[in-house]
Protein backbone atom coordinates (compact mmCIF):
# COMPACT_ATOMS: atom_id res chain seq x y z
CA UNK A 1 0.00 0.00 0.00
CA UNK A 2 1.22 3.23 -1.09
CA UNK A 3 -0.80 6.64 0.01
CA UNK A 4 0.41 9.84 -1.07
CA UNK A 5 -1.12 13.31 0.21
CA UNK A 6 -0.46 16.69 -0.57
CA UNK A 7 -2.75 18.63 1.69
CA UNK A 8 -2.74 22.65 3.62
CA UNK A 9 -4.29 20.45 6.98
CA UNK A 10 -2.12 19.37 9.85
CA UNK A 11 -2.02 15.82 9.95
CA UNK A 12 -1.48 13.00 13.29
CA UNK A 13 1.71 11.33 13.44
CA UNK A 14 0.21 8.85 15.70
CA UNK A 15 -2.62 8.23 12.91
CA UNK A 16 -0.20 7.77 10.06
CA UNK A 17 2.04 5.08 11.84
CA UNK A 18 -1.49 3.27 13.26
CA UNK A 19 -1.95 2.89 9.58
CA UNK A 20 1.50 1.38 8.70
CA UNK A 21 1.20 -0.78 11.72
CA UNK A 22 -2.14 -2.80 10.18
CA UNK A 23 -0.31 -3.25 6.68
CA UNK A 24 -0.52 -7.17 7.46
CA UNK A 25 1.28 -8.49 10.07
CA UNK A 26 4.84 -9.24 8.22
CA UNK A 27 6.00 -5.98 9.08
CA UNK A 28 9.27 -6.19 11.22
CA UNK A 29 10.24 -2.00 11.13
CA UNK A 30 8.15 1.49 10.95
CA UNK A 31 11.00 3.83 9.99
CA UNK A 32 9.07 7.41 10.11
CA UNK A 33 10.34 11.26 9.43
CA UNK A 34 8.54 13.78 10.34
CA UNK A 35 9.56 17.02 9.29
CA UNK A 36 8.56 20.95 10.86
CA UNK A 37 9.37 24.59 10.26
CA UNK A 38 12.52 25.65 12.75
CA UNK A 39 12.23 29.22 13.49
CA UNK A 40 15.87 30.04 12.18
CA UNK A 41 16.64 33.67 11.90
CA UNK A 42 13.44 35.33 12.81
CA UNK A 43 11.42 33.29 10.76
CA UNK A 44 7.40 34.09 11.16
CA UNK A 45 6.28 32.14 8.48
CA UNK A 46 7.29 29.75 5.41
CA UNK A 47 4.52 29.40 2.91
CA UNK A 48 5.19 26.66 0.82
CA UNK A 49 3.64 26.81 -3.17
CA UNK A 50 3.49 23.33 -4.90
CA UNK A 51 2.34 22.12 -8.65
CA UNK A 52 -1.03 19.99 -8.26
CA UNK A 53 -0.63 17.10 -10.25
CA UNK A 54 2.74 17.12 -11.73
CA UNK A 55 3.95 17.01 -7.40
CA UNK A 56 1.73 13.91 -6.22
CA UNK A 57 3.15 12.20 -10.00
CA UNK A 58 6.44 12.73 -9.49
CA UNK A 59 6.34 11.93 -5.62
CA UNK A 60 4.39 8.54 -6.61
CA UNK A 61 7.43 7.77 -9.44
CA UNK A 62 9.85 7.96 -6.15
CA UNK A 63 7.78 6.26 -4.35
CA UNK A 64 7.75 3.41 -7.02
CA UNK A 65 11.46 3.91 -6.69
CA UNK A 66 11.92 3.15 -3.51
CA UNK A 67 9.64 -0.09 -3.60
CA UNK A 68 12.06 -1.13 -6.62
CA UNK A 69 14.99 -0.81 -4.03
CA UNK A 70 13.92 -1.97 -1.35
CA UNK A 71 11.25 -4.53 -0.14
CA UNK A 72 8.54 -2.47 1.46
CA UNK A 73 5.40 -3.46 2.77
CA UNK A 74 3.69 -0.41 3.34
CA UNK A 75 4.50 3.53 2.41
CA UNK A 76 2.88 6.79 3.32
CA UNK A 77 3.98 10.50 2.54
CA UNK A 78 2.03 13.78 3.64
CA UNK A 79 3.14 16.64 2.61
CA UNK A 80 1.47 19.96 3.55
CA UNK A 81 1.24 23.18 1.50
CA UNK A 82 0.29 27.29 2.24
CA UNK A 83 1.63 29.18 5.55
CA UNK A 84 3.12 27.43 7.78
CA UNK A 85 4.57 28.74 11.49
CA UNK A 86 7.72 27.71 13.21
CA UNK A 87 7.33 24.29 14.75
CA UNK A 88 4.42 23.30 12.40
CA UNK A 89 4.38 19.70 10.99
CA UNK A 90 5.34 20.06 6.96
CA UNK A 91 6.55 16.66 5.88
CA UNK A 92 5.66 12.84 7.46
CA UNK A 93 7.54 9.86 5.49
CA UNK A 94 6.95 6.48 7.24
CA UNK A 95 7.73 3.15 5.74
CA UNK A 96 6.97 -0.25 6.76
CA UNK A 97 9.28 -3.36 6.33
CA UNK A 98 10.40 -6.66 7.30
CA UNK A 99 13.99 -5.43 8.45
CA UNK A 100 14.99 -1.71 9.87
CA UNK A 101 17.81 -1.64 7.05
CA UNK A 102 15.32 -1.19 4.42
CA UNK A 103 12.82 0.99 6.10
CA UNK A 104 15.54 3.43 7.41
CA UNK A 105 16.81 3.67 3.80
CA UNK A 106 13.64 4.22 1.76
CA UNK A 107 12.70 7.01 4.39
CA UNK A 108 15.83 8.69 4.27
CA UNK A 109 16.16 8.44 0.08
CA UNK A 110 12.14 9.69 0.30
CA UNK A 111 13.25 12.35 2.56
CA UNK A 112 16.53 13.57 0.64
CA UNK A 113 14.06 13.31 -2.61
CA UNK A 114 11.44 15.64 -1.28
CA UNK A 115 13.62 18.08 0.43
CA UNK A 116 15.75 18.73 -2.51
CA UNK A 117 14.20 17.86 -5.82
CA UNK A 118 10.24 17.80 -5.40
CA UNK A 119 8.26 20.31 -7.04
CA UNK A 120 7.48 22.51 -4.06
CA UNK A 121 8.93 26.55 -3.48
CA UNK A 122 9.65 27.97 -0.31
CA UNK A 123 8.77 31.86 0.78
CA UNK A 124 9.93 32.80 3.44
CA UNK A 125 8.67 35.23 5.78
CA UNK A 126 11.08 37.36 8.24
CA UNK A 127 10.13 41.52 9.96
CA UNK A 128 9.17 43.21 6.65
CA UNK A 129 10.56 40.73 4.12
CA UNK A 130 9.38 37.96 2.50
CA UNK A 131 12.01 35.73 0.22
CA UNK A 132 11.59 33.00 -1.93
CA UNK A 133 14.49 30.46 -0.96
CA UNK A 134 17.01 30.01 -3.73
CA UNK A 135 17.61 26.27 -5.00
CA UNK A 136 20.08 24.24 -3.09
CA UNK A 137 22.75 22.75 -5.26
CA UNK A 138 21.27 20.51 -7.77
CA UNK A 139 24.23 18.33 -6.86
CA UNK A 140 23.47 18.18 -3.21
CA UNK A 141 25.34 15.02 -1.56
CA UNK A 142 22.27 13.91 -0.09
CA UNK A 143 20.42 13.21 -3.04
CA UNK A 144 23.35 11.94 -4.99
CA UNK A 145 24.62 9.22 -2.79
CA UNK A 146 21.44 7.16 -4.05
CA UNK A 147 22.47 7.68 -7.99
CA UNK B 1 -2.78 26.90 -24.43
CA UNK B 2 -2.67 26.44 -19.95
CA UNK B 3 0.32 28.63 -19.11
CA UNK B 4 0.67 28.17 -15.00
CA UNK B 5 3.00 30.02 -12.84
CA UNK B 6 4.91 29.51 -9.84
CA UNK B 7 6.64 31.02 -7.16
CA UNK B 8 8.44 34.47 -7.72
CA UNK B 9 7.16 33.91 -11.82
CA UNK B 10 3.31 33.58 -10.59
CA UNK B 11 4.06 36.75 -8.05
CA UNK B 12 5.88 38.69 -10.89
CA UNK B 13 3.64 38.09 -13.34
CA UNK B 14 0.47 38.35 -11.00
CA UNK B 15 -1.88 34.96 -11.66
CA UNK B 16 -1.74 31.73 -10.97
CA UNK B 17 -3.12 30.65 -14.42
CA UNK B 18 -4.28 31.58 -17.51
CA UNK B 19 -6.06 30.39 -20.86
CA UNK B 20 -4.34 31.76 -24.05
CA UNK B 21 -4.69 31.36 -27.60
CA UNK B 22 -1.63 31.56 -29.26
CA UNK B 23 -0.51 33.29 -32.47
CA UNK B 24 1.33 31.28 -34.89
CA UNK B 25 4.85 32.33 -34.24
CA UNK B 26 4.46 30.38 -31.22
CA UNK B 27 5.98 26.89 -31.73
CA UNK B 28 8.37 26.21 -29.18
CA UNK B 29 8.29 27.13 -25.23
CA UNK B 30 11.25 29.82 -26.17
CA UNK B 31 8.98 31.44 -29.06
CA UNK B 32 6.11 31.71 -26.32
CA UNK B 33 8.67 33.10 -23.85
CA UNK B 34 9.18 35.51 -26.45
CA UNK B 35 4.77 36.13 -26.88
CA UNK B 36 4.61 36.27 -23.25
CA UNK B 37 7.33 38.99 -22.72
CA UNK B 38 5.57 41.40 -25.02
CA UNK B 39 2.18 40.70 -23.05
CA UNK B 40 3.60 43.56 -20.46
CA UNK B 41 6.05 44.51 -18.16
CA UNK B 42 5.32 41.58 -15.15
CA UNK B 43 6.01 39.30 -17.74
CA UNK B 44 8.89 41.13 -19.05
CA UNK B 45 9.84 41.03 -15.18
CA UNK B 46 9.48 37.47 -15.17
CA UNK B 47 11.09 36.39 -18.11
CA UNK B 48 14.10 38.66 -18.24
CA UNK B 49 16.39 36.09 -17.36
CA UNK B 50 15.06 33.20 -19.01
CA UNK B 51 17.86 31.30 -17.53
CA UNK B 52 16.49 31.59 -14.28
CA UNK B 53 12.98 30.03 -15.49
CA UNK B 54 12.40 25.94 -15.65
CA UNK B 55 9.82 24.78 -17.67
CA UNK B 56 7.23 21.96 -17.56
CA UNK B 57 5.36 20.84 -20.45
CA UNK B 58 2.27 18.58 -19.43
CA UNK B 59 3.96 18.20 -16.51
CA UNK B 60 7.13 16.86 -17.74
CA UNK B 61 10.37 18.79 -16.85
CA UNK B 62 11.41 20.16 -19.88
CA UNK B 63 13.87 22.83 -21.94
CA UNK B 64 12.69 25.99 -23.53
CA UNK B 65 13.41 23.84 -26.98
CA UNK B 66 10.49 21.87 -26.23
CA UNK B 67 7.74 22.06 -29.19
CA UNK B 68 4.30 23.37 -28.03
CA UNK B 69 1.04 21.73 -29.53
CA UNK B 70 -2.33 22.78 -28.85
CA UNK B 71 -3.90 22.00 -25.48
CA UNK B 72 -0.86 21.98 -24.13
CA UNK B 73 -0.11 23.22 -20.51
CA UNK B 74 2.68 25.03 -20.06
CA UNK B 75 3.80 25.76 -16.17
CA UNK B 76 7.11 28.41 -15.70
CA UNK B 77 8.82 27.95 -12.35
CA UNK B 78 11.82 28.76 -10.47
CA UNK B 79 14.30 25.86 -9.93
CA UNK B 80 12.24 23.84 -6.90
CA UNK B 81 13.41 23.83 -3.58
CA UNK B 82 11.90 20.97 -2.26
CA UNK B 83 10.13 20.81 0.80
CA UNK C 1 15.86 15.61 26.97
CA UNK C 2 16.81 11.90 26.92
CA UNK C 3 14.22 9.46 28.09
CA UNK C 4 14.51 5.21 28.27
CA UNK C 5 12.19 3.10 29.68
CA UNK C 6 11.98 -0.27 29.67
CA UNK C 7 8.36 -1.28 30.39
CA UNK C 8 6.44 -4.80 29.70
CA UNK C 9 3.38 -2.54 28.92
CA UNK C 10 3.05 -1.35 25.48
CA UNK C 11 3.58 2.16 24.19
CA UNK C 12 1.87 4.65 22.00
CA UNK C 13 4.06 5.69 19.40
CA UNK C 14 1.47 8.99 18.68
CA UNK C 15 2.83 10.15 22.36
CA UNK C 16 6.16 9.46 22.50
CA UNK C 17 6.19 11.89 18.97
CA UNK C 18 4.24 14.29 21.02
CA UNK C 19 6.68 14.29 23.46
CA UNK C 20 9.51 14.69 21.23
CA UNK C 21 7.51 17.23 19.70
CA UNK C 22 7.70 19.49 22.49
CA UNK C 23 11.05 19.76 22.81
CA UNK C 24 11.37 23.05 22.77
CA UNK C 25 10.80 24.69 18.50
CA UNK C 26 14.38 24.14 17.66
CA UNK C 27 13.63 20.83 16.10
CA UNK C 28 13.30 20.51 11.94
CA UNK C 29 13.41 16.58 12.24
CA UNK C 30 12.18 13.66 14.21
CA UNK C 31 12.88 10.44 13.05
CA UNK C 32 11.64 7.22 14.63
CA UNK C 33 11.46 3.45 14.53
CA UNK C 34 8.75 0.95 15.93
CA UNK C 35 10.30 -2.43 15.97
CA UNK C 36 7.52 -4.94 15.93
CA UNK C 37 7.35 -9.27 16.36
CA UNK C 38 7.48 -10.68 13.12
CA UNK C 39 5.50 -13.89 12.54
CA UNK C 40 7.75 -15.77 10.35
CA UNK C 41 8.28 -19.63 10.72
CA UNK C 42 5.33 -19.85 12.84
CA UNK C 43 6.31 -18.06 15.84
CA UNK C 44 3.55 -18.44 18.33
CA UNK C 45 5.58 -15.61 20.93
CA UNK C 46 8.06 -13.93 21.90
CA UNK C 47 9.50 -13.66 25.50
CA UNK C 48 11.91 -10.98 26.29
CA UNK C 49 14.49 -11.21 29.07
CA UNK C 50 16.79 -8.98 30.37
CA UNK C 51 18.98 -7.68 32.99
CA UNK C 52 17.09 -4.98 34.97
CA UNK C 53 19.48 -2.27 36.30
CA UNK C 54 22.36 -2.86 33.54
CA UNK C 55 20.15 -2.74 30.55
CA UNK C 56 18.91 0.97 31.55
CA UNK C 57 22.45 2.03 32.16
CA UNK C 58 23.85 0.34 29.05
CA UNK C 59 21.13 1.83 26.69
CA UNK C 60 21.59 5.21 28.59
CA UNK C 61 25.29 4.91 27.86
CA UNK C 62 24.64 4.55 24.15
CA UNK C 63 21.97 7.42 24.38
CA UNK C 64 24.94 9.58 25.69
CA UNK C 65 27.29 8.18 22.71
CA UNK C 66 24.60 9.27 20.18
CA UNK C 67 24.40 12.82 21.45
CA UNK C 68 28.15 12.90 21.52
CA UNK C 69 28.57 12.14 17.86
CA UNK C 70 25.28 13.94 16.92
CA UNK C 71 23.26 17.43 17.79
CA UNK C 72 20.35 15.79 19.54
CA UNK C 73 17.55 17.49 20.63
CA UNK C 74 15.51 15.02 22.49
CA UNK C 75 15.89 11.27 22.42
CA UNK C 76 13.33 8.28 23.26
CA UNK C 77 13.93 4.88 24.09
CA UNK C 78 11.19 2.57 25.03
CA UNK C 79 11.62 -1.54 24.97
CA UNK C 80 9.40 -3.56 25.96
CA UNK C 81 10.23 -6.76 28.00
CA UNK C 82 7.62 -10.39 28.90
CA UNK C 83 5.82 -12.48 26.37
CA UNK C 84 4.94 -10.79 23.07
CA UNK C 85 2.72 -11.93 20.24
CA UNK C 86 3.25 -11.26 16.02
CA UNK C 87 2.59 -8.14 15.68
CA UNK C 88 3.23 -6.43 19.00
CA UNK C 89 5.12 -3.89 19.27
CA UNK C 90 9.05 -4.48 20.64
CA UNK C 91 10.58 -1.37 20.66
CA UNK C 92 10.27 2.75 20.00
CA UNK C 93 13.32 5.13 19.41
CA UNK C 94 12.96 8.68 18.73
CA UNK C 95 15.31 11.29 18.03
CA UNK C 96 14.62 15.17 17.58
CA UNK C 97 17.54 17.40 15.71
CA UNK C 98 17.12 20.72 14.07
CA UNK C 99 18.41 18.67 10.62
CA UNK C 100 17.43 15.17 9.07
CA UNK C 101 20.72 13.30 8.71
CA UNK C 102 21.35 13.71 12.28
CA UNK C 103 18.39 12.22 13.44
CA UNK C 104 18.04 9.69 10.93
CA UNK C 105 21.78 8.26 11.52
CA UNK C 106 21.05 8.55 15.68
CA UNK C 107 17.95 6.77 15.57
CA UNK C 108 19.82 3.85 13.38
CA UNK C 109 23.15 4.06 15.66
CA UNK C 110 20.58 3.45 18.56
CA UNK C 111 18.47 0.77 17.02
CA UNK C 112 21.74 -1.02 15.63
CA UNK C 113 23.23 -0.90 18.86
CA UNK C 114 19.33 -2.41 20.74
CA UNK C 115 19.25 -5.10 18.00
CA UNK C 116 22.72 -7.02 18.28
CA UNK C 117 24.54 -5.36 21.76
CA UNK C 118 22.07 -4.72 24.49
CA UNK C 119 21.57 -7.01 27.42
CA UNK C 120 18.12 -8.65 26.42
CA UNK C 121 17.87 -12.33 25.49
CA UNK C 122 15.09 -13.98 23.40
CA UNK C 123 12.63 -17.37 24.25
CA UNK C 124 10.83 -18.03 20.70
CA UNK C 125 7.85 -20.21 21.38
CA UNK C 126 6.98 -22.39 17.97
CA UNK C 127 4.18 -24.98 18.22
CA UNK C 128 5.83 -28.03 20.56
CA UNK C 129 8.86 -25.90 21.09
CA UNK C 130 10.74 -23.01 22.84
CA UNK C 131 13.76 -22.17 21.56
CA UNK C 132 16.68 -19.35 22.85
CA UNK C 133 17.50 -17.36 20.13
CA UNK C 134 21.35 -17.41 19.92
CA UNK C 135 23.49 -14.32 19.69
CA UNK C 136 24.85 -13.43 16.30
CA UNK C 137 27.91 -12.57 14.90
CA UNK C 138 29.31 -10.09 17.30
CA UNK C 139 31.00 -8.62 14.43
CA UNK C 140 27.68 -7.67 12.91
CA UNK C 141 28.21 -4.83 9.92
CA UNK C 142 25.17 -3.31 11.25
CA UNK C 143 26.87 -2.29 14.39
CA UNK C 144 30.74 -2.28 13.18
CA UNK C 145 29.64 0.95 10.72
CA UNK C 146 29.67 2.72 13.55
CA UNK C 147 33.05 2.10 15.21
CA UNK D 1 27.18 -12.57 47.43
CA UNK D 2 24.50 -11.71 45.38
CA UNK D 3 23.68 -13.74 42.18
CA UNK D 4 22.14 -13.56 39.05
CA UNK D 5 20.83 -15.82 36.15
CA UNK D 6 19.52 -15.03 32.92
CA UNK D 7 18.44 -16.57 29.96
CA UNK D 8 18.94 -20.66 29.82
CA UNK D 9 20.94 -20.29 32.28
CA UNK D 10 18.44 -19.43 34.54
CA UNK D 11 16.00 -21.78 33.22
CA UNK D 12 18.72 -24.44 34.25
CA UNK D 13 19.52 -23.71 37.98
CA UNK D 14 16.00 -23.31 38.15
CA UNK D 15 15.82 -19.62 39.88
CA UNK D 16 16.55 -16.24 38.95
CA UNK D 17 18.75 -14.93 41.76
CA UNK D 18 19.85 -15.94 44.54
CA UNK D 19 21.95 -14.57 47.65
CA UNK D 20 24.86 -17.33 48.58
CA UNK D 21 27.97 -17.39 51.22
CA UNK D 22 30.87 -18.28 49.76
CA UNK D 23 33.75 -20.16 51.08
CA UNK D 24 37.08 -18.87 51.19
CA UNK D 25 37.87 -20.89 47.99
CA UNK D 26 35.73 -18.77 45.79
CA UNK D 27 37.94 -15.59 44.52
CA UNK D 28 37.06 -15.02 41.06
CA UNK D 29 34.76 -15.75 38.86
CA UNK D 30 36.30 -19.24 37.73
CA UNK D 31 36.43 -20.34 41.01
CA UNK D 32 32.71 -19.37 41.45
CA UNK D 33 31.72 -21.14 38.69
CA UNK D 34 33.51 -24.27 39.99
CA UNK D 35 31.98 -23.99 43.54
CA UNK D 36 28.29 -23.66 41.72
CA UNK D 37 28.93 -26.77 39.58
CA UNK D 38 28.79 -28.92 43.09
CA UNK D 39 25.55 -27.91 44.10
CA UNK D 40 23.72 -29.98 41.93
CA UNK D 41 22.42 -31.29 38.50
CA UNK D 42 21.16 -27.81 37.33
CA UNK D 43 24.13 -25.85 38.31
CA UNK D 44 26.28 -28.37 36.29
CA UNK D 45 24.38 -28.06 33.60
CA UNK D 46 24.42 -24.51 33.01
CA UNK D 47 28.20 -24.35 33.35
CA UNK D 48 28.98 -27.43 31.55
CA UNK D 49 30.37 -25.61 28.69
CA UNK D 50 31.41 -22.10 30.29
CA UNK D 51 32.72 -20.69 26.68
CA UNK D 52 28.80 -20.13 26.34
CA UNK D 53 28.24 -18.24 29.37
CA UNK D 54 29.25 -14.52 29.98
CA UNK D 55 29.74 -12.73 33.02
CA UNK D 56 29.27 -9.19 35.07
CA UNK D 57 29.84 -8.12 37.99
CA UNK D 58 28.52 -5.35 39.48
CA UNK D 59 26.51 -4.53 36.15
CA UNK D 60 29.67 -4.13 34.52
CA UNK D 61 30.74 -7.04 31.39
CA UNK D 62 33.62 -8.85 33.18
CA UNK D 63 35.64 -12.26 32.09
CA UNK D 64 35.76 -15.59 34.51
CA UNK D 65 39.64 -14.46 35.71
CA UNK D 66 37.30 -11.33 37.43
CA UNK D 67 38.13 -11.26 41.00
CA UNK D 68 35.10 -11.14 43.46
CA UNK D 69 34.69 -9.25 47.10
CA UNK D 70 32.05 -10.09 49.47
CA UNK D 71 29.01 -7.98 48.45
CA UNK D 72 29.45 -8.36 44.66
CA UNK D 73 26.31 -8.71 42.63
CA UNK D 74 27.51 -11.40 40.09
CA UNK D 75 25.12 -12.49 36.96
CA UNK D 76 25.46 -15.04 34.53
CA UNK D 77 23.95 -15.03 31.09
CA UNK D 78 24.35 -16.53 27.21
CA UNK D 79 25.42 -13.90 24.97
CA UNK D 80 23.17 -10.98 24.46
CA UNK D 81 20.79 -11.46 21.54
CA UNK D 82 19.67 -7.68 21.58
CA UNK D 83 15.93 -6.80 21.61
Amino acid sequence: MTEIRIQQADFEPGAEIAALEDSGGAAGAIATFIGMVRGDGGLISMTLDHYAGMCESEIAAHAMEARKRWPILALRIVHRTGKLAPGDRIVFVGVASAHRQAAFQAAEFLMDYLKTRAPFWKLEQRAGEETWVSARNEDDASIRRWQ
Amino acid sequence: MKLLYFAWVRQKIGKPEEQLDMPPSVTTVSTLVDFLRQRGRGYEEAFRNPALVRVAVNQQHTDFNAVLRPGDEVAFFPPVTGG
